[in-house]
């Protein structure tokens, strides 16, 4: 019998910018359930961190590329937190 | 349409973005040049702190780049992006843009510095002299 | 507001520009820059002619600088402008404004160059291989 | 008994562009009656050379600013017609 642990992905979430304060690193790892869509791994993080709650938007990118919420997370991509830009 | 993209700690050259803009075809360069302003919002400015995710804002420039293209006939289009620490009157953004005509040029350009100022994953962190804010992350 | 005229028959230097334009309160920079294109309406272009009234087109870009200036808020302006004989590529005109934000600076560097071309006494002769005219002078 | 001619002044008239290519010279004398207008001057100018009517439009500059119609022309003026300008 597996345990319920064993049925999960860990993933490995790069932070930027004020991302990177509200997490104090510039990466973090969790855990997600195999399928987690962008909105699930959203959903965690504002539960955990409430201070994304404060920003004026929190974007994902996988594989450096933005994606929707509807977009399913697999063990090898490479997910960022995308806070508020400023570049310019 | 040639583009060339640079993001790095070293200091932006007008120069050459210039240089790399003129095309016997092209009658109309617009060059946008942002400068590290002394004052925001009547707050002294010290000093500003980029910070990029490198291997995407450079991805999203060449697209950046691209779709500008798609929408004005450019012929020759740069952006050029410092990070790090810059200094009040340092430069963190050069964008160039060439065409046959001159409106053409201005309405790219203006599309370029507003998009890029949107979707480019690059971030800013204001220093005063009491205290420090990334810019435009709250509402 | 500081403005920076030139015209004369030196070819035109596009660090001057951006050197006068740069201050430390000045977080847009626009610079337009003219060059002498390679066909008109597919027409190969051998070289362009630039006559100007010297005094009265000094006049009238210092005062087009100050019109400017009273409906953005400009910290310097510049406007260089080339008379003479003039080959394919060489720049005739190169335009400057600094502002604190770079919609004004935009804004601005367009009036100028649109509002140059339509009221500055500078004439320009285009050479074809089989003849030449005045530019815009008919209908 | 005063002449006519003497009533009259000679002004200076500079020309650039199609202008002088129209003039054939780029500075041309003419007489008018004291008092005169600019629009009694381009009356004079269009009628002796007609090829004027075919540009854009036909403007006077006075001691080197643009002048209306109704602007009294005195000796002393510099006086210069501006074809359709085309800088930049």
């Amino acid at each position: 019998m597996k345990t319920q642990s064993a049925e999960k992905l860990a993933i490995r979430i790069l932070a930027f910018g004020i991302a990177k304060d509200i997490l104090e690193d510039n990466v973090i790892w969790m855990e997600i359930k195999p399928g987690s869509k962008v909105s699930d791994l959203k959903e965690v993080l504002l539960e955990e961190f409430p201070d994304f709650e404060k920003l004026r938007y929190v974007r994902f990118a996988i594989n450096e590329s933005y994606v929707d919420d509807d977009h399913v997370i697999s063990q090898d991509d490479e997910i960022a937190i995308i806070p508020p830009v400023s570049g310019g | 349409m040639e583009c060339q993209i640079y993001l790095s700690e070293q200091p932006l050259d007008g120069n050459e973005v210039f240089r790399f803009l003129q095309t016997p075809a092209s009658g109309g360069m617009v060059v946008f040049t942002g400068t590290v302003r002394d004052h925001f919002e009547n707050k002294k400015v010290i000093r500003l702190e980029f910070e990029a995710y490198q291997a995407m804002a450079v991805k999203e420039m060449e697209r950046l780049a691209a779709i500008c293209a798609e929408k004005w006939p450019c012929h020759r289009i740069a952006i050029h992006h410092r990070t790090g620490v810059l200094q009040v009157g340092e430069i963190p953004v050069i964008i160039g843009v060439s065409c046959t005509h001159r409106r053409e040029a201005f309405a790219a350009c203006q599309f370029l510095i507003d998009t890029l100022k949107e979707s480019i994953p690059i971030w800013k962190k204001e220093v005063f002299q009491d205290g420090s804010h990334w810019v435009s992350a709250h509402p």
